[in-house]
């Protein structure tokens, strides 16, 4: 029986076991069913866009404007979600701006995990002076909370979407190192990883076979739990006017234009909802989605709670 | 006969780091000169209290850890042992001493000639749930050490699998399964099998079946037995369970604070232990018959910490008949009777 | 004990020094000119920009460059914010104590609040409490705190009138910057008390719950998930069960024997506490109009005042590494095992 | 010399992600004053479970189904299984636990004095308050003027707890850290000489500095004496001990049973010991209960057990104890998973002598000689 195909079935076949087991647990929590609904939802929407709103201009990330009169239109038949100041579509806004918050979050956490990761385990496995320099390195970096290392980066870089991106990419990285760094240490005292050499592995197999499959879920499940927060501290970026011009399709672009019009006008205080309400909304459940998906895969993942 | 394996004062330190700039302020004395040697096919236990290094040593005999000092002869020939031997005598590190250390000490290798090591001298750790991939199929976990040493590859090493899986008791249908599927014992088979596919001539058995149950343990020892016979194997047993090892082993040294105090045959040992720690070691072991009452020797205190053990006999603090001399000079390892050695200066008086 | 405090010290060297080293790297993506701009206190003085570059060595080769910018800074001289007009250091001194009362209030809250959810939600495991808490606090995890923000001033100002955003309203802020109110602080609630003005005193707090309620709902989130996985592992430990066999009431084995312990992982992440306050600091009174010292860094980043931003940038670094060293001693004060390492 | 404690058909249930696991279907077992009763088993079998059953202490996911807990008071038997106010009042008093991983169960955060006096402060309280009183009463005589009238004060304070009706304010204030410790300060004295004393009684060297050092800093053996001395403060008329010399060093163990023993003598009570190495049960214990899978097969007087046992498993226990020069007999197949148990005996599938009627009907254990039962269907009465 044991030729290269019959391997190969059987090994898919355990494979197959092993993810039904894991997708019956996670029919069983709720909170995951949930995260997976928000983020499928919006991972149409982020595909879908130029069928949905089809982009206007060259640069399909820059809103249409239907005008340029200060006061933002309740929503209408053919704006749905109405107009922002200057009259920038809402609608449009907010789906090319699930696009730009894909790209932002994806693209900057998976090259810190990769970064971070590589740094991580050979800083870990290697430990000395590699071990302590690496330290120090992540030490300062992570003395600084990300958002204000950012704004100083961003501001030297030159505001503008890209620069956000680079200055995350060159802050993130070092959590990820920390967090790789501290589970290799944990797997490298296992005895299957001496057992390993024992048997005459080289480093470089054992961190690969051995190391790094027992230690990707939790720096998987981290990066879930950040996307979420890349995009926030990006929108707080925006807000601040650092981050996205005017005019692009970015969440915290868009809330920033609406700060002066959240009073609304005399009489009927909620007039200009829209403007800061919708796009704030889009935000809070895109990064609750990620949330909730990390916090459910902890559980679900963690051999502990596993084999119970 | 040539000598199997051998190892002259054989130490191993571990540096203990202290203080602000985390410097190496002491060493922690795990396994402080040894010198055994162990004959082919034979089971020689080893055993002894948590903490007095039996493990060390086993890791380091297979240069799993890199020695501090000594040397470790594998399979040397007569004259090249005797030839080294000589030149010891007038100076410890003349070129021509040197080549030989470089050929035949374990102590020296490094790289490819460590790797070629590693077929012959394997070990079975004593947890099945962490001595194995978790994250890995057993068919790969087995097949490895083929891969690794370039023995064999795809369809042959799938074949080579299979057959030293029926060896130990398992079969193909377990091919395909993750570790988190198998009892303790079952684990510990898989173990065994990945130890023994490159088929290696000296095994460390590292306490492997203290953490399994008592029926399963039956279970494992056997198999070691008709392993022993079938693959012509030589076992170092570590284990803190003198029972068990009593019934496998033909030989057993007693270690204490990482050194050896007494060795013997396994049926002259535990009949008549002769110094003072194998026999409160002995006495404290449980009899399971309650027709038996045995008057124990309690030993006062606790194991002194290996970073610095006591001057001269390391047992001397807590020993009944410890005089002046066993302060100052640290006992030897002579042997007073044929096979039996014994380290305690005064082992006549007891 | 004193090997470990004088190891954390020895470690805060070449921290400063990383910290200062990187702050440095980021000026050099600047050319000499511009960073020259840093040290002109009025555009007057822009013409003789060559004499200014050769006085503080801009030209020079790195090095030079390095330890005349840092012996600058040490002096205090962290050059001039020119989105308020004044020295930097002078800024941060007229600014922080806002931002200190703002901080002052939301910390406690969200530390006791946070153990406080933290305890009941792992004691409640599954019950209807636990899954209400973890959706509060994931949803406050995820919640932008800018928005938190705008959606509080549009319904509690907007709507109804009440919490305006700000430290005072106009005319109090009148009487505070009067002579006749003595500024001992710069804290707006401590300085009313003193000089015994309730009225001040009221209207400072009402300026303040705002902001308290954004800044807390970010961090708390944090503390709620630590508190709750570190009580979850301590309650399943066996000296729970030996509290339990020994006889003693479920509410003394829950918060004397399980919360202590529960509590370390808590300390060691409050790191991280200090760094979400920061940032939330910049967020929350740009959104609330707050002038703190966070809106000073906010607003000055907009304006492209370098200065400033690097200058805050220093600042909060050197706050953060300080916080880090008090948690670790907090850590070996209630961990006897790194206590007595 | 009858029970002091009964346990009838005890059921145990734990509902984890791979199913409900039964652990214990329906034990039955008693203990008689003043002797040391012996539960074997293997992993799994729920000798553990079924300790920490007998003090209401299965955590979650377990749950007790079925059963009662009868411990004597006096004359009549208390089921305290289900009136949880009563439970208070035994637990650590009456009965008390040792656990198998001594530094596991001790808090690492607090002094080995802080823990062992919990104990006293909860359940002897009144004993030391009114030693507090007589200690002040003797000062008082010596004592003049200004001492005089501090220690009058104190008098009103300890006699006032000892009864119960201390002023609200004063109620209120000792409850503030700093100043209980000084409003207590005596009285904590008195408890902290009981348990250098107690320390001391289980052998501990130097228990004047042992008190105040923190778990972490004591020896396995050390530490194990610390939980025995917590669990005899109260001096309980039941012990029971969960395998409490597994995880410790052979020397070590041998202190820890001979100390055993003499607190045996000493205190007179009765002790549940829970172990799967048949050499403690020899030289410790008077009567045997083998467990496996949750079931209770065989009870027997030590001796008997041991020369002639009836069950199967027993039996196939006996002779695989490692002894040289004797070939090893092992028991086949592994120990049941209890999701889905084997029907009937749970023993059948590795039972040498499995009849049809074992996987179809579950023996009851029954009374075959005086003082030895076993659930077999080989034994029909």
């Amino acid at each position: 029986m044991s030729g290269k195909e019959a391997s190969g079935g059987g090994g898919r076949e355990a494979f197959l076991k092993e993810l039904k087991f894991t997708v019956k647990r996670i029919r069983e929590s709720p909170l995951s069913i949930l995260g997976l609904a928000i983020i499928t939802f919006f991972v149409l929407i982020a595909v879908l866009a130029p069928v949905i709103a089809p982009p206007k201009k060259a640069d399909p990330y820059m809103i249409p404007r239907y005008g340029y009169t200060q006061e933002p239109k309740p929503p209408s038949p053919e704006h749905i979600f109405g107009t922002a100041q200057g009259q920038y579509d809402v609608f449009y806004g907010v789906i090319w701006g699930t696009r730009s918050a894909f790209r932002v979050g994806v693209i900057v956490i998976g090259i810190t995990i990769l970064i971070g990761v590589a740094i991580g385990s050979v800083s870990g496995y290697y430990g000395g002076i590699v071990d302590e320099a690496m330290m120090r390195i992540t030490d300062i970096i992570l003395a600084f909370p990300a958002l204000i290392l950012a704004m100083a980066l961003v501001v030297a870089f030159g505001p503008g979407l890209n620069s956000v991106m680079q200055a995350f990419i060159l802050i993130w990285w070092a959590s990820y190192a920390r967090v790789t760094r501290g589970e290799v240490l944990k797997i490298k005292q296992e005895d299957f990883v001496e057992a390993a050499k024992a048997i005459g592995c080289s480093d470089f197999r054992v961190i690969t076979r051995h190391i790094l499959p027992n230690i990707i879920f939790p720096v998987l499940i981290m990066g879930s739990l950040d996307i979420g927060s890349v995009v926030l501290v990006a929108a707080a970026l925006s807000f601040l006017g650092l981050g996205a011009p005017l005019g692009y399709a970015d969440w915290g672009q868009m809330i920033s234009i609406s700060r002066n019009w959240i009073l609304g006008k005399a009489g009927n205080p909620f007039a200009y909802w829209h403007t800061f309400i919708i796009p704030g909304l889009f935000i809070f459940f895109f990064v609750m989605g990620w949330n909730l998906l990390g916090d459910a895969f902890r559980d679900i993942l963690d051999p502990m709670m596993r084999r119970r | 006969m040539e000598a199997f394996l051998e190892t002259v004062n054989l130490k191993k330190y571990y540096p203990v780091k202290g203080g602000v700039f985390k410097r190496k302020k002491a060493d922690v004395k795990a396994v402080d000169g040894i010198s055994i040697n162990i004959k082919k096919g034979e089971c020689f236990g080893l055993v002894g209290e948590s903490g007095c290094g039996k493990t060390t040593f086993g890791k380091t005999i297979i240069r799993l850890l890199k020695p501090t000092f000594g040397h470790i002869y594998f399979k040397i020939p007569e004259k090249v042992r005797s030839d080294i031997k000589e030149l010891e005598k007038n100076s410890n590190n003349s070129p021509e001493l040197n080549r030989l250390y470089e050929e035949y000490d374990l102590g020296t290798f490094k790289g490819g000639r460590l790797k070629q090591l590693r077929r012959k001298m394997q070990i079975v750790y004593q947890n099945p749930s962490t001595s194995l991939n978790p994250r890995m199929l057993v068919k790969d976990i087995v097949a490895e050490p083929l891969i690794v040493q370039g023995i064999a590859k795809g369809r042959e090493a799938n074949e080579k699998v299979l057959g030293i899986l029926s060896k130990v008791g398992l079969t193909e249908k377990h091919l395909y399964r993750y570790p988190h599927e198998f009892s303790g014992g079952q684990r510990q088979r898989i173990a065994i099998a990945r130890a023994l596919i490159t088929n290696p001539e000296f095994v460390v058995l590292d306490e492997p079946t203290s953490s399994v149950d008592v029926s399963v343990r039956a279970q494992l020892l056997n198999l070691f037995q008709t392993l022993r016979k079938e693959f012509n194997l030589t076992y170092l047993f570590v284990s803190h369970d003198l029972s068990v090892v009593e019934c496998i082993s033909d030989r057993v040294a007693v270690m204490y604070l990482g050194k050896i105090v007494e060795l013997a045959k396994t049926e002259e040992l535990f009949k008549n232990p002769l110094h003072p720690y194998s026999q409160a070691l002995f006495s404290a072991i449980p009899i399971p018959d309650p027709t038996v009452k045995k008057e124990r020797i309690i030993l006062k205190g606790d194991v002194p910490s290996p970073v610095n053990p006591p001057s001269g006999c390391r047992f001397h603090p807590r020993c009944k008949y410890a005089t002046e001399v066993c302060g100052k000079r640290e006992p030897q390892l002579e042997e007073i009777k044929d096979g039996h050695y014994i380290a305690c200066h005064n082992w006549e008086r007891i | 004990m004193r090997a470990y405090i004088a190891r954390r010290l020895l470690l805060l060297v070449p921290t400063l020094i990383g910290l200062s080293i990187l702050i440095f790297a980021v000026l050099q993506v600047f050319s000499p000119v511009e960073r020259a701009a840093l040290y002109i206190r009025d555009p007057k003085a822009a013409k003789n920009i060559g004499a200014i570059i050769r006085k503080y060595h801009l030209d020079a080769p790195l090095y030079v460059q390095y330890f005349t910018w840092l012996s600058e800074v040490l002096h205090g001289n962290l050059g001039w914010s020119k989105s308020v007009n004044m020295p930097v250091s002078e800024a941060i001194k007229t600014f922080l104590p806002a931002t200190v009362e703002l901080v002052a209030f939301s910390i406690p809250l969200t530390v006791i609040v946070g153990i406080y959810l933290g305890v009941i939600s792992a004691t409640h495991k599954d019950k209807a409490l636990d899954h209400a808490t973890r959706a509060l606090a994931i949803a406050g995890w995820s919640l932008p705190s800018f928005w938190l923000g705008l959606v509080l001033i549009s319904i509690f100002y907007g709507g109804l009138k009440i919490f305006p955003p700000g430290r005072l309203s106009t005319e109090h802020s009148i009487v505070v910057n009067s002579p006749g109110f003595i500024r001992y602080t710069g804290m707006n609630t401590i300085d009313a008390l003193l000089n015994g003005n309730l009225e001040i005193f009221l209207d400072a707090l009402q300026h303040l719950i705002l902001p308290t309620i954004t800044l807390t709902t970010i961090n708390i989130a944090l503390i709620v998930r630590i508190m709750r996985s570190g009580m979850l592992e301590s309650l399943s430990k066996n000296y729970v069960l030996a509290a339990r066999a020994k006889g003693l009431p479920e509410k003394v084995v829950i918060n004397k024997h399980a919360r202590r312990n529960a509590l370390i992982p808590v300390i060691t992440v409050s790191g991280l506490l200090t760094a979400g306050m920061l940032s939330g600091v910049v967020i929350t009174e740009t959104v609330f109009n707050y002038h703190g010292i966070g809106y000073w860094a906010a607003n000055a980043a907009t304006q492209l005042d370098i200065p400033a931003v690097l200058g805050f940038a220093i600042f909060t670094g050197l706050l953060f590494i300080f916080a880090n060293l008090i948690v670790d001693l907090l850590y070996a004060y209630i961990d006897p095992r790194i206590r007595l390492e | 010399m009858g029970e002091i404690l009964k346990v009838e058909d005890l059921k145990v249930r734990f509902y984890t992600y791979e199913g409900i696991v039964k652990a214990l279907e329906g034990v039955n077992l008693d203990v008689l004053e003043g002797e040391t009763l012996g539960i074997v088993g293997e992993t799994g079998s729920g000798k553990t479970v079924t300790s920490l059953s007998i003090l209401v202490l299965i955590p979650p996911p377990g749950r007790i189904e079925e059963g009662k807990i009868l411990f004597r008071r006096g004359k009549e038997f208390l089921d305290f299984l289900r009136n949880t106010q009563v439970m208070y009042q035994i637990r650590g008093k009456e009965i008390s636990m040792v656990f198998q991983e001594p530094n596991a169960a001790l808090n690492p955060v607090y002094t080995v004095g802080d823990q062992v006096s919990e104990v006293l402060v909860l359940h002897r309280r009144k004993e030391f308050l009114k030693k507090t009183v007589e200690e002040i009463e003797e000062e008082l005589e010596r004592g003049t003027g200004f001492k005089k009238f501090l220690l009058r004060i104190e008098k009103k304070i300890y006699s006032g707890m000892l009864k119960e009706q201390l002023p609200l304010a004063l109620r209120f204030l000792l409850k503030v850290p700093i100043l209980n410790r000084l409003g207590k300060s005596r009285f904590n004295k008195e408890v902290r000489n009981e348990v250098v004393n107690i320390l001391r009684e289980m052998g501990i060297g130097d228990p004047e500095r042992v008190v105040d050092m923190y778990p972490h800093e004591l020896s396995g053996g050390m530490q194990q004496r610390v939980v025995i001395a917590m669990a005899l403060a109260c001096n309980p008329k039941l012990l029971i001990a969960d395998e409490p010399t597994t995880s410790l060093d052979v020397t070590v163990q041998a202190q820890i049973l001979d100390l055993i023993r003499e607190l045996k003598e000493k205190f007179k009570s009765s002790i549940i010991y829970v172990t799967h190495d048949m050499g403690v049960i020899a030289e410790l214990c008077d009567r045997v209960a083998v467990m496996y899978a949750g079931t209770i097969c065989e009870v027997a007087n030590v001796l008997e057990l041991f020369k002639n046992p009836l069950h199967p498993y027993t039996k196939a226990l006996l002779e695989s104890i490692p002894k040289p020069g004797k070939e090893l007999k092992a028991i086949r197949g592994t120990v049941p998973n209890l999701v889905d148990p084997p029907s009937g005996c749970r023993f059948h599938p590795r039972c040498d002598y499995n009849m049809p009627i074992c996987s179809k009907e579950k023996p009851e254990l029954r009374e075959i000689k005086k003082g030895h039962y076993v659930a077999c269907h080989l034994y029909k009465r």
